[in-house]
């Protein structure tokens, strides 16, 4: 009774398929455009300063990003579900202390180590937990226990403080040593990174994450474990959080009760500029770690460009504004564009 | 009246006995149901009748207060969805429930994706199985599209390729029809059928009770809450299963009155939005109802959305009582008295965590104002008029929207509307989801209204209603106006030839 | 469940009712808080977080947030204390600033609104922007010789009570704040916009427009409270109210704002601003350290959302039992 | 019309006096609270003098007390707390300023309940204080730090600072007689390139150090007055190809740079005793209270044996700094 076609096949359908492959690539060039103002903006230090890319300038940009990608890249996990953890820094602050107190009364590092990220995961866990089965704000909840961590950090901490000369020299030359201009640092990072871009990618409950940040009623009705995945994104960005403590410890050599606070901001700064969305759904891990990149060597390119200290606040600023704002305008006129020609060609 | 248990197979789902109440609203009472291999089996009721919260029981996403739920004849307690998909049960939901930002691939194959070595997902034969679920259905897709941007059709068609991708033995189906036109529904109904000779069992809920008689067997009818008959669809008429579901005869449906037409309310002249429709101009008259008809996709939302003012236009221009509208502004629009009522009710029409009253409340802003304040006794006391006026059935009227049935829902977006007073009112869709009883009431109400002066726009797939209450046809074809088809000329040949682009009759 | 019962339960009413609760304690049991100059000092040093917690309430309702509004304040202050060393009038300059706090807020607005980009992602930047500018604007210096007038009605109290003499015209503005947010057809807005942003636009609310205009008076906001700050303190420095906005939004969230918009109420906001307020006035007065201070504000934090949800799950089940039994 | 800032004269620019003759041979009140304010807590500098404040106070049979902000930048967190000290109605209050004006208001209201104010380490306006106790005069750091590393590199080559906040009070007065001491001829082959600033944050003053060291290849030597600065930029020099050639001195204490002066990454650097600090600080807050000296510019005082005089503004300075090098830096444990 309804309107019958004679011809079954609706017709304006079949141009999407093209334009689609189009949209892909250009939400995979979101990520190349990150990279493209990252090579020009280094491009134009190298040209003012030539000793910006010298070897150790490159291992100084590459350990530089190496904490804020791992961050970056366990945020961005929860960030996919649609919840946030703003207790990251307080997190990495008490596993950088744990770590060096226990390499203080003669650890291993190795196991300092594990110990960091399992610390990290524990916090996680209780993050993933109340998030999860509570099902209150993320946002809420985490800027509780980032209070909670930090309070409890200072406490046990108190005016002591880690210093280089109370840790192990192999754990030391280990934060700053590394294949020529390659450190051990940034190569565990990236080993991090692209482990967790395949299996969001290749494996079920990556995709899964995805799902339930686009959509957490359906993904409730296709019968995704919901609060379990929740729980494994908080332990994951836990765990790395964790791990970047005992990073920062053999990179700085020096933690006090005040280590990693406000960094909440700088990681989700980083994760914003990296296409990774507050709504959830969408984002790449790639992206998060580009926008790492991109902001810890704004902070690098400044003074090495020889531009007061007192500019690069502002500077900073103005930057990231610029680079959201160029990725949402492109993302648009790429939108209208393929939107018209779909039309047209129906 | 009820299905002859002892002969024949032995259901392959059953409920007994069910109860389910929420708060005070006591949805389900005592409600019993079979399901046989090889039958599909209607559930018909009345806006809030029940029959989505049967679904929801079945598919183990609430808890029955009372009562099993039986399969193969053994009691089964479903803990989540996730428990009744694994014992074969699809179900397509009343409201869609697709992941925007993911494929329609992996939209479809969620949790489920055909695996490669170490759990690995197989990327390439989730393609393939998608593309060749699309091609049963006889729509071309694209896989790899994201879902956002789908229409509401669009997205029902993946629904439809999701259930049936489960190959399950129970395929349960909410109203899977009421945003398809009738090439998507043959489709769909001829892969049912199939389905059926595999020895499934189908339960299928539609309000266009003839789609009921062309593809059921058995029907159940609900009425508020309670079961009242179980029979064969063969012998029955249409009057009767109206009768078990609303409990009384119907009027005529389609009671347009005729209408000296006045003088023009609404003009649109040569309104194009590139690349969406082009060069659209009609005139509707105050007292007229004038019908808007096409195929999915033809661009009829998209042409009522533009003269709203929700997206700009290119070029041309709108006038609404002679006076030309601003380019872009909804807000302009409704000041000159042009009302819209979208086709989107859960994203565009509702707010859906407010209360009744304050979503009918949201249109009159601007006018139930005392000393710059809301009034709030004017308000609610204009809410519930209308409220009533569209039998809205709801506990209290400060309860949120999102506690209401489907239909209802609607008629709430109804109710926001006609509260302006609108001198030219749009309807898009106006009876998507809406019992027959109710639908009636609606096509009455848009008569009076039309009687009463009122310029009336109405788009809707459903051909039948267009016939019925438009004075003349507009017909639409992929972005342009085909047509113009005076109520005396209008059949369902000369619209279809115009809608599918054949010159018109 | 009745109506009174569900309304009872509501966050916002335990916060008023924990206020009241912290309050009477404190009074009978704690040495030196009722005292006149203890209350004005507390008073006065929540007013700040108060002053902003007005517009942005507001703002999260709608479904947006500005964390840059610390950074107004301080830019605010620093183009005060700069102008003010240039030898320009006092009563030029706070127009002034006044003016400049609009167009930050505006610039945040129209980046949201017309270029469509998250209001989080904008306002980090901004929060960047803005104190940089401010660093660049004074530099290091401190400005500490505001006209004493002016100090004294920023810093003191109306005679020998216990209220700040700035306490009267914030009551005004929360008056105002409170009528516009529940009871005029824009507050009215404001939840939908929040709840179903495109229902909104089809229901004919200017979104963009109204949204632009929250942005401004926040940013306005914003460098009142960076004026009063800096008069209060009697200090304009750059780094002025650092970290304010983390405070502003604890506050909010304790007062039962819900952060993905639509619900809220002011009371509630203000509540939160001043339960925390006063707490750690207390907590001070008895000697509590301030780390363990920061513990106990992450708790309230977190009991504030899982609060009201087991006050819910214990409503539901009572109500099941007395069904079933 | 309108007040400008030609309106507002300062006219009390000497410390607060608060009347009263002192009498240098008042005996010493016992069993009075003196509350501690540091712009800190949990910041080791600040624990090590205030440590230093209780155990004077302890000897003198005196009663102490540590409240203050977690965060080195929350003022209106420190203003609260002067506030809570006049509640709990101490007899002093030693505070070091996050801001010189923003405790004001707050320390005046105390002065009027009677309670006497000692501000230590960093200062606010003269007016709002009884006293100050300096850490050594601003003028001797700032020189003295020059001469460190000029005797280091030589006297010749291009040099930088890595200060902490650009707003800190006495960072920027020491930077300022390092550059007047430049002045002097004997430093002409010394050029400042550049002033670079960390915010006492251990990664911004890493990064800093980087961008210095990439900005001028022939960078000789950095000076850090600063804890944290000074312990940045060694950690980064001693993990770089820079460890030994680039010179860095500043402000730091013998413990967090103990390894750094070992492995030769540091020649030398100075800093008072920020024990004495604390205590001078107790010493003065107690022998205000008890009338032997009113802050007035003259008057003497003994502590701890040694005698003390303040100076204009109402200044007590703690006498020279020490530097620390890998012959003497073993002795010490702060
Ligand atoms: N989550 C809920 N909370 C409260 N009441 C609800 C809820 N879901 C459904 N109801 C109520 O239960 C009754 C049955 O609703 P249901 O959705 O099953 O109707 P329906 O038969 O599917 O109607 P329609 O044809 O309009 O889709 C209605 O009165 C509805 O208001
Ligand atoms: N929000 C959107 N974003 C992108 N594309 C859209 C959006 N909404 C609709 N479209 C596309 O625009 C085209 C026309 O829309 P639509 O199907 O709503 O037209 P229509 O004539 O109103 O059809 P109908 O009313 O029968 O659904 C469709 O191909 C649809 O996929
Ligand atoms: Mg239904
Ligand atoms: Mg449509």
């Amino acid at each position: 009774m309804t309107v019958t076609a004679p011809n079954p096949a609706p017709a304006a359908e079949a141009p999407e398929s093209s334009g689609t492959r189009l949209v892909d690539r250009v939400f995979k060039m979101r990520e190349l455009a990150i990279l493209v103002v990252f090579l020009v903006m280094i491009g134009i230090t190298q040209a003012g300063n030539s000793e910006f890319l010298s070897e150790q300038g490159i291992k100084d940009l590459l350990l530089n990003a190496t904490i804020l990608v791992l961050v970056a890249t366990g945020q961005s996990l929860v960030v996919i579900t649609r919840n946030v953890d703003l207790s990251v820094g307080s997190t990495l602050g008490i596993t950088a202390f744990a770590t060096g107190d226990y390499l203080h009364s003669g650890g291993n590092a190795v196991i300092a180590i594990l110990l960091a990220v399992l610390l990290g995961v524990g916090l996680g866990l209780v993050n993933g937990l109340l998030v999860s089965l509570g099902q209150v704000p993320a946002l809420v909840v985490t800027l509780g226990t980032l209070y909670i961590i930090r309070g409890v950090d200072s406490i046990w901490v108190g005016s002591r403080q880690i210093t280089a000369a109370d840790l192990p020299g192999g754990f030391v030359d280990f934060g700053s040593g590394g294949l020529s201009a390659v450190p051990w640092l940034a190569l565990i990072a990236l080993g991090v990174l692209i482990v967790t871009a395949y299996y969001l990618k290749h494996f079920g409950s990556g995709r899964e994450l995805y799902a339930l940040g686009s959509n957490p009623e359906a993904a409730r009705l296709a019968g995704i474990p919901v609060r379990k995945r929740i729980l494994a994104a908080y332990t994951f960005c836990g765990g790395l959080a964790g791990l970047a403590g005992a990073m920062y410890l053999a990179r700085f050599g020096n933690v006090d009760s005040g280590t990693g606070t406000g960094y909440e901001l700088t990681v989700v700064s980083a994760v914003v500029v990296g296409g990774v969305v507050f709504t959830g759904g969408s984002g790449s891990v790639y992206g998060a770690a580009l926008g790492a990149l991109l902001l810890t060597s704004i902070n690098s390119v400044l003074p090495a460009l020889g531009v007061s200290s007192v500019w690069v606040l502002a500077i900073n600023g103005i930057l990231l504004i610029l680079a959201i704002a160029v990725d949402r305008i492109v993302a648009l006129r790429v939108a209208t564009a393929l939107k018209k020609r779909n039309a047209r060609h129906a | 009246m009820t299905h002859p248990s002892d002969a024949g197979p032995a259901p392959v789902l059953a409920l007994k006995g069910i109860s389910k109440s929420f708060g005070a609203v006591r949805a389900l009472r005592d409600v019993s149901l079979e399901l046989f291999p090889g039958e599909v089996h209607a559930l018909a009721g009345e806006n809030g009748a029940g029959k989505s919260t049967l679904i929801k029981t079945l598919a183990g996403v609430h808890r029955p207060d009372a009562g099993q739920v039986l399969l193969d004849g053994e009691p089964v307690l479903f803990h989540g969805p996730g428990d009744a998909r694994d014992a074969g049960i699809a179900v397509i939901y009343q409201e869609p429930t697709l992941f925007p930002d993911l494929s329609i691939a992996e939209n479809i194959f969620m949790g489920r994706q055909p695996r490669r070595a170490l759990g690995r997902i197989d990327h390439k034969a989730t393609h393939a199985a998608t593309a060749e679920l699309m091609k049963r259905l006889g729509v071309e897709l694209d896989p790899d599209r994201p879902a956002r941007g789908l229409s509401i059709a669009d997205q029902q068609i993946v629904e439809i390729a999701k259930a049936l991708s489960f190959d399950a033995r129970v395929l349960i189906m909410d109203e899977p029809t009421a945003a398809l036109t009738g090439s998507e529904v043959a489709r769909l109904f001829g892969v049912v059928r199939t389905l059926r000779e595999q020895g499934a069992a189908v339960l299928f809920i539609s309000h266009r009770l003839e789609e009921i008689f062309q593809i059921c067997q058995q029907v159940t009818t609900l009425r508020d809450g309670a079961w009242i008959s179980s029979e064969p669809v063969e012998g029955m008429a249409e009057d009767d299963l109206v009768r078990r579901m609303v409990g009384r005869d119907l009027d005529e449906l389609y009671p347009k009155q005729d209408v000296e037409p006045g003088e023009v309310a609404l003009r649109v002249k040569r309104l194009t939005r590139e690349g969406v429709f082009t060069d659209v101009s009609f005139d509707v008259r105050r007292g007229e109802i004038v019908g808007l008809a096409g195929l999915v996709g033809a661009g009829r939302t998209e042409v009522a959305r533009a003269v709203f003012g929700i997206d700009r236009w290119d070029a041309g221009g709108v006038e609404v009582g002679g006076k030309a509208l601003t380019n872009g502004a909804p807000s302009t629009a409704m000041a000159a008295g042009l009302a819209l009522v979208p086709e989107d009710r859960r994203a565009q029409g509702l707010v859906m965590d407010m209360s009744i009253e304050r979503n009918i409340g949201l249109t009159g802003l601007r006018t139930t104002v005392k000393a710059g304040l809301v009034d709030r006794g004017a308000e609610r006391s204009r809410s519930l008029d209308w409220a009533v006026k569209l039998h809205v059935k709801y506990a209290r009227i400060a309860d949120t929207v999102n506690t209401l049935s489907g239909g209802n829902q609607q008629k709430v977006v109804l109710a926001k509307w006609l509260a302006t007073g609108p001198k030219v009112l749009i309807v898009d869709e106006p009876t998507r989801g809406i019992d027959v009883g109710t639908k009636a009431e609606v096509h009455r109400l848009l008569s009076e209204l039309a009687a009463d002066g009122v310029a009336v726009l109405m788009i809707s797939s459903d051909l039948p209603e267009i016939l019925g209450m438009a004075d003349r046809v507009l017909v639409m074809h992929e972005g342009r106006l085909t047509a113009e088809i005076p109520r005396s000329e209008a059949t369902e040949e000369s619209v279809m030839a115009a809608a599918t682009g054949r010159a018109a009759a | 469940m009745p109506e009174s019962l569900t309304r009872a339960i509501r966050w916002d009413t335990v916060v008023g009712a924990l206020l009241v609760v912290l309050l009477l304690f404190s009074f009978t049991s704690v040495d030196g808080f009722g005292n006149a100059l203890n209350l004005s000092f507390l008073i006065g040093n929540t007013l700040p977080i108060a002053l902003i917690a007005l517009p942005m309430t507001l703002l999260v309702v709608a479904g947006e947030i500005d964390l840059s509004v610390a950074s107004t304040a301080g830019l605010s202050g620093a183009v005060m204390g700069k102008l003010w060393n240039d030898g320009m009038a006092i009563e030029t300059i706070i127009p002034i600033c006044l003016l400049l706090g609009l167009v930050c807020g505006l610039v945040n607005g129209l980046l949201v609104t017309r270029l469509g980009l998250p209001s989080l992602a904008v306002t980090i930047g901004t929060l960047a922007a803005y104190r940089g500018i401010a660093q660049i604007v004074l530099g290091s210096d401190a400005v500490t010789d505001f006209p004493t007038q002016y100090l004294d009605f920023a810093a003191g109290r109306l005679g020998n009570t216990f209220l700040p003499r700035a306490f009267l015209p914030f009551l005004v503005l929360l008056a105002i704040a409170v009528v516009a947010l529940h009871a005029t057809p824009f507050g009215r807005s404001l939840f939908a916009i929040g709840a179903n942003e495109e229902a909104a636009r089809f229901a004919g609310i200017r979104v963009k427009r109204q949204k632009l205009i929250l942005f401004t008076v926040t940013g306005l906001m914003a460098s009142l409270t960076g004026i009063f700050w800096a008069l209060h303190y009697a200090s304009a420095r750059y780094d002025n109210a650092t970290g304010l906005e983390l405070s502003v939004v604890a506050a909010v969230l304790l007062g039962g704002i819900d952060f993905d918009g639509g619900k809220g109420t002011l009371g509630g906001a203000i509540a939160g601003v001043f339960l925390l307020g006063a707490l750690q006035n207390v907590m001070s007065l008895l000697n509590v350290s301030a780390q363990s201070q920061i513990v106990v504000t992450g708790v309230l934090l977190v009991v504030s959302v899982l609060g009201p949800r087991v006050a819910r799950q214990i409503a539901i089940a009572r109500a099941a039992a007395r069904s079933t039994g | 019309g309108g007040t400008t800032k030609k309106d507002v004269k300062d006219e009390n620019t000497g410390s607060a006096v608060t009347g009263g003759k002192a009498d240098p041979n008042a005996a010493l009140k016992k069993g009075l609270t003196v509350g501690f304010l540091p712009k800190q807590v949990n910041n080791p500098y600040f624990t090590t003098s205030d440590k230093g404040g209780e155990k004077a106070l302890t000897e003198l049979g005196e009663k102490y007390k540590e409240v203050g902000p977690s965060s080195a930048t929350d003022t209106a967190g420190q203003v609260s707390y002067v506030n809570t000290l006049t509640q709990q109605q101490v007899n002093a209050i030693a505070v070091s300023a996050q801001d010189p004006g923003a405790l004001c208001t707050a320390l005046k209201q105390a002065m009027s309940n009677k309670i006497k104010v000692v501000t230590y380490d960093s200062d606010t306006n003269p007016d709002c204080r009884n006293a100050f106790v300096s850490q050594a005069s601003a003028e001797d750091l700032g020189r003295t730090q020059v001469q460190l590393l000029a005797q280091q590199i030589g006297y010749k080559g291009e040099i930088a600072i890595l200060s902490a906040a650009q707003t800190a009070t006495n960072q920027n007065t020491w930077i300022g007689f390092m550059k007047d001491e430049l002045k002097d001829p004997k430093y002409k082959n010394i050029k400042l390139v550049k002033v670079a600033y960390g915010n006492d944050d251990a990664q911004q003053s890493f990064q800093q150090t980087q961008g210095l060291l990439q900005q001028y290849p022939n960078l000789k030597g950095i000076i850090s007055p600063t804890t944290v600065g000074i312990k940045a930029a060694a950690q980064y020099l001693s993990s770089s190809k820079y460890k030994g050639k680039v010179k860095l001195t500043g402000l730091g204490t013998p413990n967090d740079m103990r390894k750094y002066v070992k492995n030769g990454t540091v020649d030398g650097f100075e800093l008072w005793d920020p024990a004495k600090l604390g205590a001078l600080a107790a010493q003065t807050a107690v022998a205000l209270v008890s009338g032997q000296i009113t802050g007035k510019e003259g008057e003497t005082f003994k502590a701890g044996g040694t005698s003390y005089t303040i100076g204009k503004d109402g200044v007590i300075s703690l006498g020279k700094p020490t530097v620390f090098n890998l012959k003497n830096i073993d002795q010490f444990n702060f």
